[in-house]
């Protein structure tokens, strides 16, 4: 069922599909809406675990399933549509996630409800990631790319955070969501703009190196990347571009001004959906395309990259700490936790690339349960800050528990999903790629382990304000429900995915190992 | 067995040929040791309060079973043969060896677990300690509010810890390493209402991590320079010498890395702080942390590497840092202990003291004299903490200025808690007698054998001289805690009263081995403890005294007998000695143990208070003002310049888009004419669209 | 004869028809001017099938199914300008200006 | 053939004779001012396309016509006139003003001057040529066997126009209930 395409193309459009049936529905019946988009999500689920069941592990470093059909024959940009070791455990967690999106959403709807329009808005987030994941033509992926960010825009626009904010030094006070919506669509739009002119750079170059066809095909642009065919200056100008448009999405400092707004005004399920599989296009864009297409240029810019992202860990680490809103602490972690992933990134060695990888999966089902339960919370307490929380452990043990468990696993706990990817990546760092700068890398290296201890301290305060204490007066007295069977339904597989991949970290390094060691050696020579 | 593992059986023995055994099907489950507890800890998580015993029977079982296999590893392998096992189970693989162009581009992440002496030492000590602990803590948590959920993490605590030493690899050790990390965090901050019961666990937890780093650094120097995780393989390497392998290149970096993470766990000068914390935990998880578990990891890890700090050309020069440490620690932390009013706290820097010899032995090269004191330790600190548990429970008071007396009314207690003090004063034939004195023997041979590099002789004697004022120094401390304690007037409110059984069985079984361990190594006469350890893969090069050094023996007991003198001059006797006692407050030096040397207080008010303030928020103004200022300044501007081209717009270009709409308007009206809502007006139009269609298919 | 006669005769009255359906106010009117078209496509299809002598007669089967359809239509049609009318008290096709709200 | 070929058949006299009345009629039936005249001229006007059929050899079709078209169609009309209460006087205008006729005019005009242009164009003086009569036979042998899929397609509109026509035309019992319950007491919504 999966042959020439047909699996692969119906988990990326099936959610479409569902947001067509969504619309069609009448408003009032929401029960129906949101049987029919779990019902979608659901089956695109359960299509990409028996695409992950079908997928020949032994060829990983393979695109399967895929299909290559004409597109836009002007321009020769084609579908052409493919999984290989890197872009399987991503798939699967995209549809996971939103499948939990919706779980969760069930009986928890943001300001002004309207479940339709919201369930027909993560259904085409779904199709638009998803899409992006199996991409292999750049305008193809220019466009899932983009996909993504209306409905966030529209997520945040409408169903934010109603407070009103000051802008500093220009003291001019907005609405929170309106801000926060603005500062994210603009920023990313102005990364991939930066972006689309690097993929026509290379389209129109690519021609002179391909018997005259210019081509956005990522495998055929990879071939001539690896001959080493670009060079010199435009080389250097072609990944700044594209540098440009994945950094700000990953984000990578100085570049992440827009992601701790966005996280924080987002409501719930936007703020997992952004952390737990929007992040992660930038970085896999820089595994997928970046490096393999430019690999010299990869090297030049490496200790850059690595340097950033080092700075990254700790000037995310350190402002967390000086956070009194619980949320936005959350959303300052994500740049320290994308902070390891681009470290990995960096070296260009195979290890680095499976660490960044399993960084990003551990990421987003970590970051996404974080979110789910700040989300929670904050509906329950209805406010963020730290200060007036406490307590809660008492008040609802349950979700104080799962907090405590999650914020373990961020922090890195071995035998939980966090541990692989930082330990992995500080491993990388020791024995950079050949060439590289070791003394630079092992800087890093230890830096980054540094970043550990802060990134501990932050998440250890945070529960000790949040989760430890006697209750304050405020919420003494107070009937708390605990977690709901929604809530439960949506978190418990994610607890079971941080201990699964915790312990037997082969669930992701068994998809992705040979792909990265073919991909590194493609590019990088051995 | 392949050619390297025989060659270096060969060494290990040290010219004679040892019949190792494998351990046979024993040995193959070894892997459940670590394996039970930590699944029962979850299921005590998640069924332990519907059980009969609300998770105790569960954890306590599970103990048990701990403690019974590891009896009989032990008993296997202290009068049969020495066994050397290692399993290992497959998990992921990451890298290609092919690419090979560098080291370490092969990562293998395997589960595994090591049956050898050393291994096989830390399974009885946690199994049978736990199990004595977990017993007592039945009766001392009764009542406790989240009494199934404490059971629950200090299983997990044990296991982590099982898991620790039964790691073949470093990564392994890393996971035990951060499980026992947390689950202490969970135990310390037991109660957790408490704001600075959370504080405390939360300085653990961080002060461990800070030491992390190092373990992090120097498992990464080790195993990227090995190209494998494996202690087995790193051993391979360090039998063939030093030479110019990657791993001697680094070896004095990742030393004293991998040493800085031992620190931690093992509360070394100066990331001491966080043990004497951690008494805001319950005392059955102070006496489990002291004792069997936490606190050895640090030594542990020390031996489970010994070659590597003992081997020439590798990270032997790291030793004589190790040796400092270590004697600072020592007496240090036990002058502090001196001037504490808390029994708890007392006997958390007389741990402290007790890890530093451990320390000073490892460093001075003596790798059976640190495990054998870490072994007795654990049975005597252990019984010592128990006691004062016992005591507290007694008296609802940790301070000892609401004790005194005590011996009338809880016997059982006393006389187990003076066992264990003479045991920790080292008085002879005492366990504490046996594992003191011969780290001192091994230091002073340290002092006249060790070449500069090392540490050299003068350090070496310097050391000694430490060590055995630090034995003075701990008779002293525990005579003053057990005078204050046991004698005088009962000076406390509450009804004191002899704790109930199923915490004093623990104590008597406790004092019991404290008696009798030591006589498992008695120099000269019976060296089961030495070969028991010794049964490893590349040999510690270790040297074990052939007989008791008496004039060292001497002179240690001396120091101990001299402590006791001092302790009982100062403490027994009541009325007239208070003047005595106020000359010990000596101006200068008291505050300074009063305010321990201020360590906290500068990490407090130097490192924690800035960063979480100033440094924090300075971050974040930077985030807010600056970084975001770009961004904006950017919006604002485009949006300015917007409205220019607007007012441009309006003047200028507006004429032409303001005819188009004008147009658009027009047509509107007019066809707005055709809009009549007549069927058959729109008819007339359709036919006429058709015929005019038609037609000029027909003409065209 | 020609096939071109014939033809003629049935486009004049099909444009009869036309014409009908276009100018008359009342419904059934309106409607009696549709039968005059199909009865001009009748005449068609069957000078057709003479003109090109077909075997099977299509044309005048078709015809025969025209008169049939015609006649459903018919009734259909005429019983919607009875509800029409029901509803409206008079058939005038005027006043169905529902076209233009 | 020419023009003075056809002035020499015969055939086209009848042709004639038939046609001109019918056209007559057909005009009648769009513009006349009384609508029982209208369905008269109907009749005349299908009775020629009759006549025509028989010249045509067409028997059945032609009898089709006469039985059902001017049987039963033309009575369906009549009734429905009688029904909507049609206004049977001259003095009521049947037709729209001359504002709507004059374009309806023009477009049926241009529509028949189109159409015969183009057969002109496409056949010129090809003759249709002698050959025997249809017989009914052959005819009912054709429906059965080639044409019985459409024929049954037909029967089945026809069985869907009667229950259609009958549920459209029924007055609803509930609605006239309702009429009748609306017009006695005040039914609170």
């Amino acid at each position: 069922m999966f042959d020439n395409g047909w699996g692969l193309s119906l988990i990326v459009f099936l959610p479409l599909v569902g947001a067509g049936v969504v619309m069609a529905i009448p408003k009032a019946n929401e029960e129906l809406q949101k049987m029919t988009a779990l019902a979608f999500a659901g089956v695109t689920f359960v299509l990409s675990v028996l695409l992950a069941f079908a997928f020949d592990y032994g060829a990983a470093d393979t695109y399967q399933f895929g299909a290559d059909l004409n597109w836009i024959t002007a321009i020769n940009s084609r579908y052409i549509i493919g999984v290989d070791g890197i872009s399987l455990p991503l798939v699967v967690l995209s549809t996971f996630i939103t499948v939990l999106a919706i779980v969760y959403s069930w009986e928890h709807w943001p300001e002004p409800h309207n479940p339709k329009a919201f369930l027909v808005l993560i259904l085409v987030l779904a199709t638009g990631m998803t899409g992006t994941f199996v991409a292999l033509d750049l305008i193809l992926f220019f466009v899932f790319f983009e996909v993504v960010l209306l409905p966030m825009y529209f997520m945040i626009g409408i169903w934010g955070d109603r407070n009103e904010i000051t802008i500093p030094v220009f003291k001019r006070t907005t609405e929170m969501r309106l801000y926060a919506a603005i500062k994210f669509f603009l920023f990313t739009l102005f990364g991939s703009a930066f972006m689309l002119l690097g993929f026509l750079a290379l389209y129109f170059t690519s021609g002179d190196f391909n018997g005259g066809v210019n081509t956005f095909s990522i495998e055929v642009l990879s071939e001539i990347g690896r001959a080493g065919l670009w060079g010199g200056t435009f080389s250097f100008w072609v990944f700044a571009a594209m540098f440009l448009g994945f950094a700000v999405k990953v984000p990578m400092f100085p570049l992440h001004t827009w992601l701790p707004d966005a996280h924080t005004a987002a409501p719930t399920v936007g703020s997992v959906l952004l952390a737990a599989i929007l992040l992660k296009l930038g970085t896999y864009a820089f595994v997928r395309i970046s490096l393999p297409i430019l690999p010299d240029e990869a090297r030049n810019w490496a200790w850059f990259i690595g340097v950033l992202a080092v700075i990254g860990i700790i000037y995310a680490s350190l402002a967390c700490l000086a956070q009194t809103d619980m949320k936005r602490l959350i959303a300052f972690s994500s740049v320290g936790h994308m902070g390891f992933v681009m470290l990995g990134i960096a070296t260009l060695t195979d290890i680095g690339i499976n660490a960044a990888i399993i960084g990003m999966v551990a990421h987003g089902v970590i970051t996404g349960l974080l979110f789910f339960l700040a989300g929670s919370m904050s509906h329950r307490y209805h406010t963020r800050e730290m200060a007036r929380l406490g307590g809660n452990q008492k008040l609802m043990p349950v979700m104080g528990g799962i907090l405590g468990f999650t914020a373990m696993a961020s922090l890195g706990l071995p035998g939980l999903a966090g541990f692989w990817g930082e330990f992995m990546s500080l491993l990388a760092a020791f024995n950079p790629l050949e060439g590289l700068s070791q003394g630079l890398f092992r800087t890093l290296m230890v830096i980054g382990a540094v970043g550990t201890v802060l990134a501990a301290g932050y998440l250890l305060w945070m529960l000790q304000k949040v989760n430890f204490g006697e209750p304050s007066e405020e919420w003494a007295g107070h009937e708390f429900h605990d977690v709901d069977q929604w809530e439960m339904a949506a978190w418990a597989p994610l607890v079971v995915a941080i201990l699964a991949i915790g312990v037997f970290p082969r669930i992701v390094f068994g998809a992705t190992n040979d792909a990265v060691v073919q991909l590194v050696a493609k590019a990088f020579g051995g | 067995m392949n050619a390297w593992f025989a060659d270096l059986m060969v060494l290990a023995a040290e010219g004679k040929e040892i019949e190792l055994s494998d351990g046979g099907v024993l040995a193959d489950f070894v892997w459940l040791i670590p394996v039970v507890p930590m699944v029962m800890a979850f299921v005590i998580v998640f069924f332990g309060k519907r059980s009969p015993l609300k998770g105790w029977g569960m954890a306590a079982g599970t103990m048990g079973f701990v403690a019974l296999y590891g009896t009989v590893l032990f008993l296997m392998n202290t009068f049969g043969d020495p066994i050397y096992h290692e399993g290992t189970v497959h998990l992921a693989d990451i890298g290609s060896q092919t690419l090979g162009a560098h080291i370490g581009d092969l990562m293998a992440i395997e589960w595994g677990w090591m049956v050898d002496g050393l291994s096989i030492m830390m399974y009885f000590v946690v199994g049978v300690v736990g199990l004595l602990v977990f017993i007592y803590a039945k009766g001392y948590m009764h009542g406790d509010i989240r009494y199934t959920w404490f059971f629950a993490s200090f299983t997990l605590f044990a296991g982590g810890m099982l898991v620790l030493v039964s790691a073949p690899n470093l990564i392994q050790l890393i996971v035990g390493w951060e499980l026992v990390g947390v689950a202490s965090y969970l135990l310390i901050g037991h109660y957790w209402e408490e704001h600075e019961n959370s504080s405390a666990a939360i300085k653990a937890f961080l002060t461990n991590k800070v030491a992390d780093v190092g373990l992090f650094i120097g498992a990464i120097m080790v195993g990227t320079s090995v190209g494998s995780f494996r202690f087995s393989e790193i051993m391979a390497v360090i039998g063939e010498g030093g030479g110019d392998s990657a791993l001697s290149r680094f070896a004095f970096w990742a030393g004293i890395a991998l040493f800085i993470g031992a620190m931690g766990k093992s509360a070394q000068f100066p990331l001491h702080v966080w043990l004497p914390d951690a008494m805001a935990g319950p005392t059955p998880v102070s006496a489990l942390m002291h004792a069997a578990t936490m606190v050895t990891a640090g030594v542990y890890l020390i031996g489970r590497m010994f070659p590597f700090y003992n081997y020439d050309g590798f990270a032997d020069e790291t030793r004589w840092v190790i040796i400092i440490i270590g004697a600072l620690t020592l007496l240090l932390t036990g002058l502090i202990a001196l001037v504490q009013d808390d029994i708890k706290k007392v006997l958390a820097y007389s741990t402290l003291s007790q890890l530093g010899y451990m320390v000073v032995a490892m460093g001075a090269g003596a790798y059976t004299a640190g495990l054998f004191h870490l072994f007795t330790h654990a049975f005597f600190k252990a019984l010592l903490f128990l006691g004062a548990g016992s005591v507290i429970h007694a008296v609802h008071s940790n301070n000892m200025s609401d004790m005194g007396g005590l011996r009338k009314y809880m016997p059982q207690t006393y006389w187990t808690f003076l066992i264990g003090s003479a045991a920790l004063a080292g008085i002879f034939p005492l366990a504490g007698f046996w594992s003191k004195d011969e780290i001192l023997a091994s230091v002073s041979y340290a002092g006249s054998n060790y070449t500069t590099a090392q540490g050299g002789a003068a350090l070496g004697n310097f050391v000694l001289v430490i060590a055995i004022l630090g034995a003075f120094v701990t008779a002293f401390y525990m005579t003053r805690a057990v005078s204050l304690t046991f004698f005088g007037e009962y000076k406390g409110k509450a009804h004191p009263h002899e704790s109930p059984k199923v915490m004093t069985y623990p104590l008597i079984g406790l004092a019991a081995g404290s008696v009798v361990m030591g006589f498992l190594n008695m120099p000269g006469i019976t060296s089961f403890f030495t070969d028991s350890v010794g049964a490893r893969i590349l040999a510690p090069l270790d040297h074990h005294p052939e007989s008791i050094d008496v004039v060292l023996a001497l002179i240690g007991t001396a120091a101990a007998v001299g402590g006791i003198a001092v302790g009982y001059r100062l403490w027994f006797a009541d009325k007239e000695t208070q003047k005595l006692r106020d000359t010990f407050h000596i101006p200068v030096l008291y505050p300074l143990l009063e305010r321990k040397y201020y360590i906290d207080d500068f990490y407090m008010d130097g490192i924690v208070r800035p960063v979480r303030g100033p440094v924090a928020n300075a971050m974040n103004w930077f985030n807010g003002h600056v970084l975001d200022f770009v961004v904006n300044g950017a919006g604002f501007l485009a949006r300015g310049v917007g409205k220019y081209v607007y007012a441009f717009d309006q003047r200028g270009l507006d004429g032409a888009i303001n005819a188009s709409a004008g147009a658009t308007g027009a047509s509107g009206g007019f066809l707005r004419v055709f809009q009549t809502g007549r069927v058959q007006q729109y008819a007339v139009m359709i036919f006429a669209g058709t015929v005019l269609l038609v037609a000029g298919f027909i003409i065209f | 004869m020609t096939i071109v006669q014939f033809l003629v005769l049935g486009a004049a009255m099909f444009s009869f028809g036309v014409y009908g359906v276009l100018t008359r106010r009342n419904a059934v009117l309106v409607l009696l001017s549709v039968e005059l078209m199909l009865a001009a496509v009748n005449i068609n299809l069957v000078a057709f099938d003479r003109f090109l002598a077909d075997q099977l007669a299509g044309g005048q089967v078709f015809a025969l199914f025209v008169i049939a359809v015609a006649a459903a239509e018919v009734g259909i049609g005429l019983a919607i300008v009875l509800l029409i009318f029901r509803n409206r008290r008079n058939a005038n096709v005027d006043d169905l200006d529902l076209m233009k709200l | 053939m020419t023009f003075t070929d056809w002035v020499a058949q015969a055939e086209n006299y009848v042709f004639l004779a038939i046609a001109i009345p019918m056209l007559f009629s057909a005009w009648r039936v769009v513009a006349s001012q009384n609508v029982v005249h209208s369905v008269l001229y109907l009749v005349g006007a299908l009775a020629g396309s009759a006549a025509l059929f028989l010249l045509l050899g067409s028997e059945f079709v032609a009898w089709t016509v006469v039985l059902v078209y001017i049987g039963a169609v033309v009575v369906l009309f009549l009734f429905g006139i009688m029904i909507t209460r049609a206004p049977l006087g001259q003095d009521v205008e049947l037709s729209q003003p001359l504002r709507q006729r004059l374009p309806a005019a023009v477009v049926s005009g241009s529509l028949f001057l189109l159409m015969t242009g183009a057969m002109f164009d496409a056949f010129g003086g090809d003759v249709i040529p002698e050959t025997e009569a249809t017989r009914t036979f052959d005819v009912g042998i054709s429906i059965f066997e080639r044409w019985v899929i459409p024929f049954e397609v037909v029967s089945v509109i026809l069985l869907a126009a009667l229950v259609g026509g009958i549920v459209l035309a029924r007055r609803d019992p509930d609605e006239m209930t309702e009429e009748v319950v609306s017009e006695s007491e005040e039914v609170p919504q």
